[in-house]
């Protein structure tokens, strides 16, 4: 089974399940672990040191850290569709079969010839590529920038679609907490105590923060027994909620908060029905941020050899998860906390060659430690490594008194203090304030509702953890509204913390400050040189802190050594601003459901199901899916199909869905006057039982939508929008009646999902409905003629709703049921229509028979035009004031020379025209200048048997009869037109009112 | 110094310490000839072009920061003239050829990368709409080609092309679009600009205009004291209603929030740009190897430079929906600049009826590729006090008029366009 | 942002929808082009404290009138448009 | 003459089936149920008369309608708040139609009839607070949102009517949504898709309970 020994395993120890052994692979090798670990201990623990490659010099590196501002330890992460790269080994669960493979390599992590750019490493300074790569000019895109980009970015994605589900959810709370170190537990207490519905997030998989590694001793007894005993009382409390390997990544407007939770990423795969990830919303009246603090490098030569490691991470490792760095660790410190390291090593077995301290005061029990351990304790800084991809081997020291030493390590400890994790608290665009004490920035002002405490707000000691965090939970409950008895606080002693400001120190070699970018100190003092002192632009030109890490080990240091070489101090040099989301959050989660067919919502009329047994061929309009045709055996192409449709109606009778179009009932008495309002025509004087075609403008006078509107009752109006314009015109509606005109009497409601509506055209149609209408109504011409509207009853006692109106041009009614009867409708049509050949048409028909009768649709009402352009500038009430009638009347708006809405034929009847092709005056070449139009609509007529269409042209009206181009170099296309009047069926509309 | 290769190389060898600043550190003299307000992309190419195009040398740009702080630090790098409608068209092309031959101009790489962009059609009628655009192009001398389902499957088969709610049926290509290096544009002008006599004055923030008994502007009041000007032109984006306040002018614009997102580095996945034409979603690759993307403004007005979760949200449903191969990748960083939006879409480049006040606005979110184009047109205006040809129908007056130049025919209200 | 509809209770963002500023009145029948103008297309775009039509679009349907800060984006008022609860005009 | 018969048919007719979805392995924590017989009128007073309104309501249901987002019971219908000055009278298929209620309201309102424009879910069961956080923006705790509390809001970006009814004989919460009769089918899949993880038990009723 263990493929590797564990030989940087401790025997004992950790919080490791030993009793689960797993196996995983990295870089095609195997190796064991054990449940508990993280990919980063378990590699640690096979004393694997190489991990990765930088990004621009490819330098061999090893793990830094322990959590998610690792700058280094990043893989590809599982294969195949499900490749994850640029994946932290520090945060990556260790699951058996795991398969990581190292990134930015080639053709393996240890013989990486990329490796060769550190011989450029001298030309490769910041921004050295905006001074070159400029001739001769074709050469970027063709040589230097694929190279550039073949050379740049880290891991590979997949490059097939994600097979995995994520979901999105909300939560709420009184109280949010980010974070389970002693700050949040406290607070989480105090909170829960109270009575306040408490979320607490926390990114790792296990609860604690630091406690896990750094122990101490918390209300008398091992901060783990605390923390088991915390978490006891705080499941018992029905309102907290625990969210581990849960991060909160941003805080946006009103108390809303973004988190990710990782809910099968510890899994090879996510069971069957479960997602991988969930996106969350919390809403939270109060945010308690205790996520801590991260410890920061120390800026010298070979800082970047693997081996090298943050001193808290090597206390994780072994105290976490009984895995050793090294067997022999030098530790270089200029803080008080680092001293831990030497408790927690020794404790487990390690050797420590030497500490390195850059303090001259280093305390005399730590001395007395040092005598009695037998290690040297140093006053001076590293100022060198020795060593390479294998890891440490020597590190060189500069003594205070300016002599030099060597030290024999096989692995470094670095402590460069404490940066309080500032993220959340500034997202806001606050900018953190330096504290001297800890040489540090901590949060200043934050976004409203939110407080940090503990390390977050620069409080060290685990005593003052615990009070503040405590502290800011009981002010957050309360403040929510909470007083409940929060009862005793958690209680520890301070341990001390004192620091010598340390950010660079000085030696041969490369020194870095971010490891993942490759930002040397040198490169800071360049971008100096050149100009570049504003952090931002030290950020830009060098991309430091630009990387997956977003900087959290590397900025301040960074800002640190621009402060020192322009001469300013830290505080006046600034912070960048910083930017959501705290750690990267996979793109997947933050779509959740919505990819694929689920990336809107679908709406099927009530005849969907009913035309899919057909065979229609659907076709999506706005979120609608639309019978497009009915295709028929035999049928060579979808024209034969739709050209069939449309003999169908215009000989005989034929039935379309056209439920789509948006149905709003317009109720009470001052209803007519406020149609007044929003159309440009009149309204109020349309007696009961009749319909009128009505247009309506925007403010600005152009026009908005269309639509038929009738009047059922004196108070009572039925009006319909075009289905593009169903939900802005209720929208422009709602605002026409509750801010214009706040002083009608009127009454809105959609109505659209309340009918089903089909068109029945053709010269038969009444001949159908008659089979389907109670003989009782009288649907005779005088009986009910052109443009009438009223309620009938259907055989079988349906009461439906007939509109004599025609998008067609043949003699048609619209009939409307309630929607759970239109698929019967259809059925019966179907049934009843058998004799008189009724044929279900699409919208394809439906369109070309719009366009041979010359009706302006989507394409002619695109937003620009006008109601003259369209052809129906005399609808335009002179007698009333209406939306959009000033601004209509502005001189460009009633120019002459306006493009407007003609009909247009190629003059070679077998030509296919198309949309798009702009018109140019015959004889004439092409230009800006004599672009005068274009073609907005097209069909193949079979009325007509040929391609027509609607054009919008300067001048057009005046022009019927006149050749001229159509110009489609798109498609490589050039023909004669002949601009003819649009209505090019009936135009007399005899057959509509017969 | 001149930079090349060849003196990176020389300068390699004394460790990089030969080199000056980028551009020279000025302040403020009592009077210019003309001084814009607004260090970023337009005012520094307006001060290159007055400088190089119109010899007019004593100019200043005053920032309120440091130089680029604005959108053309914050934007998604994305360069086309791929517009519909007379005014666009020809601008936009003008900017776009000025791209062109940027880096010789500057003896700056700002990284031009025409590697095309794509904008996708799903329906019959964004096809009609789009062959009329491209048809539009290519009357004006610009390259566009309609791409059929075939040839969109060819160059990009990793879109969603088998469950797609909204399925791709082809696209607008325009192969001389693409990207820039949206810093190195900033930091190229001022370079380029600085070395032939312009002064760029960080951190002079404008609080008001001097005028005379006549009502001209004159000068203007700043954070660095008084500075006199002949003329004083304005580029200042989501802050011209702001700025034109203080001359007592009220505009058609309003500030928007527009976010926009970098995923984590990686290695070559998206060969172009491309914009989803079902939802909110427009991606392209860095050369450093994030997805650069984004989608609708948040809007709502807003001056606070970040946005919130619904748009984020509704970005990355778009692009899962288009490209469901980058649900793995990790987003890294959000963003949110202020957009200045006019009301018909388009920009605005003319004289203000303040004499001596010019103005440089409405830049909506497409600001960055307009930049070239910007700064030559604007400088025309300014040094000769008419508009130039290209430019001619971004008058101020245009909305009174009813000439308005509205690509996607939404109307008086900014968050459509 | 969270905006607390007066008939609904707090709601989140994405259930508005936004139209502008709430400054601008609509000119009489009978004003003359350049107030309409005024009306249609200039705006203050105030940075802070601004009044805004938003419509609860994806909750009761009312529109309202918010007053905030654009640069914070903190809302310190949300009242019903002027035609909403007409029932109980004259009550 | 043509023979044919007026079958009514819910917009979820195609989508749903009765039984088990979803995890199998698990007690089923989502009971969702469609109601399909059911009269829906969207009451909405005129200028003026909230008083004539509410009195006419009184007369009609013995109980005032809600002004508050609430959702009331009275012996044979539900009044669901819907927004200002509106409501929706929700009722067994037949007790108060159109025609009924347009006479007890002819002076103080104007009607329109919803019925065929909605579907009726019903959601249930230990996990439906999980389930409907996927779906719903509302803070559907018990203290927020407790018995008859109802909200006008929306799911999928498509606007829905939500009301916590009478609780379960098992004292589970019941969740009630109207959602648009075109959007059903979609929606009823989105829920499908967010309940699976719990274990669903589909199931009908033809009346309201």
């Amino acid at each position: 089974m263990v493929s590797h020994a564990q030989s940087h395993r401790l025997e004992s120890g950790g919080l490791i399940d030993r009793s689960a052994p797993l196996n995983f692979r990295f870089d095609g090798k195997t190796f064991a672990g054990f449940q508990g670990d993280t990919l980063a201990s378990a590699l640690i623990a096979n004393s694997v040191k190489l991990v990765g490659r930088s990004f621009k010099y490819h330098r061999p590196r090893g793990i830094l850290t322990s959590g998610s501002e690792e700058p280094n330890a990043l893989v590809e992460l599982r294969t195949g569709a499900r490749r994850e790269p640029n994946t932290k080994a520090t945060t990556t669960e260790l699951y058996d079969g795991l398969e990581a493979a190292s990134q930015n390599r080639w053709p393996s992590l240890r013989h990486d010839l990329m490796a060769v750019n550190q011989l450029f490493s001298p030309i490769f300074v910041a921004g050295f590529y905006y001074k070159t790569f400029m001739w001769p000019a074709k050469f970027w895109e063709a040589i230097y920038e694929p190279a550039i980009r073949r050379a740049a970015g880290l891991g590979r994605a997949a490059g097939v679609a994600d097979p995995d589900h994520y979901d999105k959810a909300w939560a709420y709370c009184d109280v949010l907490i980010a974070g389970s170190g002693p700050a949040g537990l406290a607070a989480a207490l105090a909170a829960g105590r109270s009575g306040a519905r408490v979320i607490l997030c926390e990114e790792d998989f296990a609860l604690g923060g630091r406690l896990l590694a750094d122990g101490g001793m918390i209300d008398g007894m091992p901060a783990a027994e605390w923390v088991s005993r915390t978490l006891a009382e705080l499941a018992t409390l029905p309102d907290v909620r625990i969210m581990t390997r849960t991060t909160l990544f941003g805080v946006y407007d009103g108390g809303t908060y973004g988190a990710f939770e990782r809910v099968n990423d510890h899994l090879p795969s996510p069971p069957e029905h479960q997602v991988r990830q969930r996106l969350w919303r919390v809403v939270a009246k109060r945010c308690v941020v205790a996520a801590g603090a991260i410890e920061r490098p120390i800026v010298f030569a070979g800082n970047d050899t693997p081996g090298v490691m943050m001193a808290s991470a090597v206390r994780t490792y072994v105290a976490r998860y009984a895995a050793t760095p090294a067997k022999r660790i030098a530790l270089f410190t200029n803080n008080e906390d680092g001293w831990r390291t030497v408790e927690t090593a020794l404790g487990a077995g390690l050797q420590i060659a030497a500490v390195v301290d850059a303090r001259p005061d280093v305390s005399a029990a730590h001395r007395a430690l040092a005598g009695k351990t037998g290690f040297p304790v140093l006053n001076g800084s590293v100022s060198g490594v020795d060593g390479g991809k294998d890891g440490v081997r020597k590190i060189s020291v500069a003594l205070a008194g300016g002599a030099r030493a060597e030290v024999e390590a096989d692995g470094l400890a670095v402590s460069g203090g404490w940066n309080p994790a500032v993220g959340l608290t500034s997202y806001h665009r606050g900018r953190p304030k330096w504290q001297d004490d800890i040489s540090a920035f901590v949060p200043d002002s934050a976004p409203p509702g939110m407080v940090a405490a503990g390390a977050a707000s620069g409080a060290f000691g685990l005593g003052a953890c615990l009070r503040q965090g405590f502290a800011a939970g009981a002010a957050a409950a309360q403040s929510a509204g909470h007083n409940g008895n929060t009862g005793t606080p958690p209680v520890a002693d301070d341990e001390a913390f004192s620091l010598t400001p340390l950010w660079q120190v000085a030696g041969k070699g490369k020194a870095f400050v971010d490891y993942q970018h490759d930002v040397t100190a040198s490169d800071i003092e360049l971008a100096q040189r050149e100009g570049f002192e504003s952090v931002e632009h030290l950020k830009r030109y060098t991309t430091l802190g630009m990387a997956t890490d977003q900087g959290k080990t590397s900025n301040v240091a960074g800002l640190a050594i621009m402060a020192a070489v322009s001469g300013k101090s830290i505080p006046e040099t600034g912070t960048t601003i910083y930017r959501p989301p705290y750690v990267p959050v996979a793109i997947g989660a933050l779509a959740g459901h919505h990819r694929d067919e689920n990336f809107h919502a679908t709406r099927l009329t009530p005849s969907h199901h009913w035309a899919a047994e057909q065979g229609a061929v659907f076709v999506d309009t706005g979120l609608w899916k639309r019978a497009q045709w009915y295709p028929r055996a035999g049928e060579k192409d979808w024209l034969e199909s739709v050209n069939r449709e449309v003999k169908a109606v215009r000989g005989g009778v034929g039935f379309c869905d056209v439920s789509t179009l948006g149905k709003i009932d317009v109720h009470g008495p001052d209803a007519g006057a406020f149609l007044d309002r929003v159309y440009i025509n009149t309204f109020a004087n349309l007696a009961v039982g009749k319909a009128r075609y009505g247009l309506m403008l925007r403010e600005d006078g152009m026009v908005y939508d269309d639509g038929t509107t009738s009047r059922l009752a004196e108070d009572h109006y039925f009006l319909t929008t075009t289905t593009a314009k169903a939900g802005p015109v209720m929208q422009h509606l709602e605002f026409c009646r509750q801010v214009l005109f706040p002083e009608l009497d009127v009454q809105l409601t959609s109505v659209s999902d309340q009918w089903a509506q089909f068109s029945v055209a053709g010269p038969k149609t009444r001949d159908l409905l008659r089979e389907i209408v109670d003989p009782a109504e009288d649907l005779s011409n005088e009986g009910f003629p052109f443009m009438g509207a009223r309620e009938v009853l259907l055989r079988g006692g349906i009461r439906a709703r007939l509109f004599r109106i025609s998008f067609s041009g043949e003699m048609a009614f619209e009939i409307s049921v309630p929607a759970r009867y239109g698929d019967a409708l259809v059925r019966n049509l179907m049934l009843a229509g058998k004799q008189f050949g009724v044929t279900p048409y699409g919208t394809e028909a439906l369109g070309v028979m719009r366009i041979e009768k010359g009706h302006v649709a989507g394409p002619e009402l695109n937003g620009t035009t006008t109601a003259a352009d369209l052809g129906l500038g005399k609808m335009m009430s002179t007698k009333k004031d209406f939306v959009g009638r000033v601004m209509a009347g502005r001189e460009a708006l009633v120019a002459p020379d306006r493009q407007v809405v003609v009909g247009v034929k190629p003059t070679d009847r077998a030509r296919r025209l198309r949309s798009g092709a702009h018109i140019i005056p015959k004889g004439e070449i092409p230009g800006t200048a004599n672009d005068q139009g274009y073609v907005t609509s097209v069909c193949f007529s079979p009325t007509l048997d040929q391609w027509i269409g609607l054009a919008l042209v300067e001048r057009g009206r005046e022009r019927i009869g006149e050749i001229v181009h159509a110009h489609d170099p798109l498609r490589g296309e050039d023909y004669d037109v002949e601009l003819c009047n649009p209505v090019f069926y009936d135009p007399d509309g005899g057959r509509q009112r017969g | 110094m001149k930079y090349s290769i060849f003196s990176l190389a020389r300068a390699a060898f004394s460790g990089h310490k030969t080199w000056q600043r980028t551009w020279r550190d000025a302040s403020p003299k009592d009077h210019y000839d003309v001084v814009i307000i607004g260090g970023g992309g337009h005012g520094l190419a307006t001060a290159w072009f007055l400088a190089s195009e119109y010899g007019i040398r004593n100019v200043a740009v005053l920032e309120k920061g440091w130089i680029g702080s604005g959108n053309a630090g914050r934007n998604t790098t994305i360069i086309r003239s791929n517009y519909g409608l007379p005014g666009n068209t020809g601008f936009y092309e003008l900017s776009m050829k000025l791209w062109e031959r940027m880096e010789q101009d500057l003896n700056y790489n700002t990284m031009v990368s025409q590697r095309g962009v794509i904008n996708l059609y799903h329906s019959d009628a964004q096809r009609d709409a789009y062959a009329r655009r491209g048809n539009t192009m290519r009357i004006n001398g610009i390259d566009a080609e309609l791409l059929d389902l075939a040839a969109v499957k060819k160059m990009m088969p990793f879109l969603n092309f088998d469950n797609a709610r909204f399925p791709v049926q082809g696209g607008l290509l325009q192969r001389r679009g693409g990207t820039a290096r949206h810093d190195a544009v900033v930091w190229g002008y001022a370079h380029a600009a600085s070395a032939i006599g312009v002064d760029i004055i960080q951190n002079c923030e404008v609080s008001g205009f001097v005028r005379d008994a006549n009502g001209k502007v004159t000068g203007v009041e700043t954070s660095r004291g008084k500075i006199g000007a002949g003329k004083v032109g304005m580029a200042v984006a989501g802050s011209s209603s702001r700025v034109a306040a203080m001359a007592g002018l009220r505009l058609p614009i309003e500030s928007h929030v527009l976010q926009a997102f970098v995923s984590e580095a990686i290695k070559p996945l998206i060969p172009n740009v491309m914009t989803f034409g079902a939802g909110h979603f427009y991606v392209s690759q860095s050369d450093k190897g994030g997805l650069v993307f984004g989608g609708d403004i948040d809007g709502y007005n807003s001056y606070a430079q970040r946005g919130n979760m619904p748009v984020m949200e509704d970005v990355c449903e778009g692009g899962m929906a288009l490209l469901p191969m980058i649900g793995r990748v990790r987003l890294l960083r959000q963003w949110g600049g202020i957009m200045d939006m006019s009301m018909d879409g388009s920009p605005i480049i003319d004289k203000t009826p303040v004499d001596g006040l010019y103005l440089n606005a409405g830049w909506c979110y497409g600001g960055f590729k307009a930049t070239p184009g910007s700064g030559l047109v604007f400088a025309h205006l300014l040094a000769r006090d008419e508009l130039h040809k290209e430019a001619a129908r971004f008058r101020l007056d245009r909305f009174r008029r009813g000439a308005m130049i509205d690509e996607k025919g939404v109307g008086a209200q900014p968050n459509l366009h | 942002m969270r905006i607390v509809c007066p008939f609904c209770g707090e709601r989140e963002l994405g259930e508005f929808t936004y139209l502008g500023d709430a400054k601008p009145v609509r000119p009489a029948a009978n004003a003359s082009e350049d107030e309409v103008f005024d009306y249609v297309y200039l705006r203050d775009n105030v940075a802070g404290e601004t009044s805004e039509h938003w419509y609860h679009a994806g909750g009761c349907r009312a529109w309202l009138k918010i007053t905030r800060n654009t640069l914070t984006h903190e809302i310190s008022s949300v009242e019903p448009a002027a035609g909403v609860g007409a029932a109980k005009v004259g009550a | 003459m043509a023979e044919f018969s007026w079958l009514s048919r819910s917009p979820l007719e195609h989508a749903l089936v009765v039984g088990a979805h979803g995890a199998r392995d698990i007690e089923p924590g989502i009971s969702l149920t469609e109601i399909r017989n059911f009269d829906l009128i969207q009451v909405m007073a005129r200028r003026g008369k909230a008083a004539e309104l509410a009195n006419a309501t009184k007369a009609r249901f013995g109980m005032a309608a809600p002004d508050l987002p609430k959702a009331v019971s009275a012996s044979d219908a539900t009044l669901i708040w819907s927004g200002p000055d509106q409501f929706l009278v929700l009722s067994k298929g037949g007790k108060q139609t159109m025609d009924i209620l347009s006479q007890a309201f002819s002076q103080s309102a104007s009607l329109s009839d919803q019925s065929h424009a909605r579907a009726l879910i019903s959601v249930s069961g230990t996990k439906a607070r999980a389930m409907l956080a996927k779906l719903s923006s509302i803070d559907l705790h018990p203290m927020a949102f407790p018995i008859d509390a109802a909200a006008a809001t929306s799911i999928d970006h498509t606007s829905v009517n939500l009301w916590r009814g009478n609780d379960r004989g098992d004292g589970q919460a019941v969740f009630n949504l109207l959602v648009f009769a075109t959007f059903a089918e979609s929606l009823w899949h989105t829920m499908l898709d967010a309940a699976a993880e719990y274990g669903v038990d589909i199931r009908l009723s033809e009346e309201l309970g």
